[in-house]
């Protein structure tokens, strides 16, 4: 096991690790709007760790370039997605959660 | 340890698409059955992985969870629209009359099937695997997939776009398109998305295309990908673009059909079956095949989503739902 | 007991067809059925999928995911048509499911 | 290496089992769109790790299908047209 293996592997923990948070997140927070944040976030940001893991342990350039394009579409296509719903939500009347109700 | 977590990732696999075949399967709430529907497909898609099929896996990323779900989503809120604009009512439903008939017959389905599945000789012998890739070589592809489809197997091929043809004869003739929304907004954000993405898509469907002849790819997922375009353009400019002229509809869905059988008949006239290469071209024909097929296969999956004949394109705008309620709010 | 991977998920293809074919006979809403269908049909290519798979290192059979492939393009025609004429039937009953004649019959009455 | 990788690939699938309560417990509409789409990230996810593990490198153009396509549901639910009052009504509870 080598220092890229090594590297990679922790690379990929640290994403595990965003993942998790986002699905908690996902489960706990109390309305549409702070879910997004899981959504937008944790799990884009836990992705991104594990695309550079993969990549460092794959070595191979046109992986690599595939990897940063398929992060970089889940990033475009989370945020339009949750900005198109967040949006309807609003306007449809949904208002957001505050502490004392 | 990698044995056991192995393991226990496709048992977990096999409980999840289990269970979200049973869940969204009884759910009354028609919207919930259809995400479910839709986080079962991308399940199946991992299972493919597993099971060493990367081009199923492709085709069901492309097909079952984009288009189907992208259809089954406008399906269900035109059927909902026009309920509410006829005071139908949607969940009064008879009850389902004598489940346990059902059950019991069901039950002993579930036991031949087990019994067939655990009867399958365990010696394997590699069913058409090994003529398959003996003679690869002389089928001018890498992948024994696309071989298959296109070259060993090519009348099913070509009888495939034609069923994908028929099934918008058949949706041309009972319904009209269903249109995008008016009166929600669109939004400076929603048009660079698609003003980004879409180039983005028509590329990797290039690329996919050109895949295919030497690994996992081909004609349907690119073809998927370009109807993904197309329903991403319709979705987003629908409401404020005219509708294309009608012939252009047509020719689009029928030109790779027409390229095919053209090919075919110009073999036959050179003296040998339909659909059989000359020695040493067969690579390039199957790209050329393969190239008008993707159009088509875009141009008719574009088609099945819109979910009818569009209507003519006599002025600017005409996109209006004509079942929308939202007008009267 | 252990099971190879191929067993398995043949076994949970056959699992799903079953549930598809429950719920394609025993729920009257139009778009339950062919959701139920789809799945059904996914159980169907999960078993011959199943059957190409010759192991971790081989390659698997090319044919059976040659007939799959064609399925799955199959299923996706089908399920367009099925839900135009499902858009259709609700649009001229207002109804979400195919009703005995006799009960039609009863309201005109 | 590749044990931590397989082991991480059953974690990661926990974690969708757990985002299909979110889809499958609502309570509106939109909740159950967003977490699937929460659930296509993670399918990306797995889809890369299986590419190592299996050393398939085709699962990573599957990621690469299922990644640039995971916008068109959410785009079409976003953009459906509205039944007036009833809609709204459902989205609030």
């Amino acid at each position: 096991m080598n220092g890229i293996e090594v590297l990679a592997s922790i690379f990929i923990g640290i994403g595990l690790l965003f993942f998790i948070a986002g699905t908690a997140g996902l489960l706990r927070f109390p309305d549409v709007y702070m879910r997004l944040h899981a959504l937008t976030k944790a799990d884009n940001l836990g992705l991104g760790f594990i695309s550079l893991g993969v990549g460092l342990q794959t070595g191979s350039w046109s992986i690599g370039v595939k990897l940063l394009l398929i992060w970089l579409a889940v990033l475009l296509a989370s945020s339009t997605v949750s900005h198109l719903i967040a949006r309807r939500a609003l306007r449809g009347g949904m208002s957001p959660w505050r502490r004392e109700q | 340890m990698i044995d056991l977590a192995a393991k226990a990732f496709d048992a977990l696999l096999a409980g999840l698409i289990l269970w979200l075949a049973w869940s969204s399967l009884s759910t009354q709430d028609i919207l919930k059955g259809i995400v479910l529907f839709i986080a079962f497909g991308l399940c199946m898609g991992l299972a493919w992985v597993r099971l060493n099929a990367p081009d199923i896996a492709l085709v069901e990323a492309a097909v079952a969870s984009g288009i189907t779900g992208a259809m089954l989503l406008g399906a269900w809120n035109k059927m909902r629209l026009s309920l509410a604009k006829m005071r139908g009512d949607e969940t009064k439903l008879p009850e389902p009359g004598r489940p346990w008939l059902h059950i019991s017959g069901l039950m002993a389905m579930g036991g031949a099937l087990g019994w067939a599945i655990f009867s399958i000789p365990p010696e394997n012998t590699g069913g058409l695997l090994v003529p398959a890739m003996r003679e690869l070589p002389r089928s001018g592809v890498g992948n024994p997939v696309t071989a298959a489809l296109l070259n060993y197997r090519a009348y099913d091929t070509l009888l495939e776009i034609g069923v994908l043809l028929l099934a918008v004869v058949g949706v041309w003739s009972i319904a009209k398109s269903r249109k995008p929304a008016q009166g929600v907004p669109r939004g400076p954000i929603l048009y660079g998305f698609a003003r980004i993405s879409a180039p983005l898509l028509i590329l990797i469907g290039g690329y996919f295309l050109w895949l295919g002849t030497s690994r996992a790819g081909g004609a349907f997922q690119a073809g998927a990908l370009m109807a993904a375009v197309g329903v991403l353009l319709v979705l987003t400019y629908g409401p404020t673009r005219r509708v294309p002229a009608e012939w252009i509809d047509r020719w689009g869905s029928i030109f790779g059909l027409t390229v095919f059988l053209t090919l075919g008949i110009g073999f036959m006239l050179q003296g040998r079956a339909m659909l059989e290469y000359s020695a040493g071209s067969a690579g390039a024909w199957i790209l050329v095949i393969e190239s008008a097929a993707t159009v088509s296969i875009g141009w008719t999956l574009l088609l099945l989503f819109l979910g009818g004949r569009p209507q003519a394109a006599s002025q600017k705008g005409i996109l209006v739902e004509e079942d929308e309620v939202e007008g009267q709010a | 007991m252990s099971l190879d991977p191929e067993t398995l998920y043949a076994l949970t293809g056959c699992g799903i067809f079953l549930i598809g074919l429950y719920s394609f006979s025993i729920y009257p809403h139009l778009i339950r059925k062919i959701l139920a269908l789809n799945i059904a049909g996914a159980g169907v290519y999960l078993v011959l999928a199943s059957m190409a798979y010759q192991g971790k290192e081989t390659v698997a059979d090319p044919v059976p995911h040659a007939m799959v492939l064609t399925g799955i393009v199959v299923a996706v025609a089908g399920t367009a048509l099925a839900l135009a004429l499902a858009g259709r039937i609700s649009s001229e009953t207002g109804k979400v499911d195919l009703e005995e004649p006799q009960d039609i019959e009863k309201e005109d009455e | 290496m590749s044990a931590f990788l397989s082991v991480s690939l059953v974690v990661l699938l926990i974690t969708m089992a757990a985002g299909l309560v979110r889809v499958a417990r609502g309570p509106t509409e939109a909740d159950r769109v967003l977490a699937s789409l929460l659930l296509g990230t993670t399918g990306v996810a797995i889809l890369l790790v299986l590419s190592l593990v299996m050393s398939m490198p085709a699962a990573v153009d599957v990621a690469l299908m299922f990644a640039v396509l995971s916008a068109i549901i959410g785009i079409a639910f976003a953009l459906r047209g509205r039944v007036a009052a009833s809609e709204s009504e459902k989205d609030l509870e």
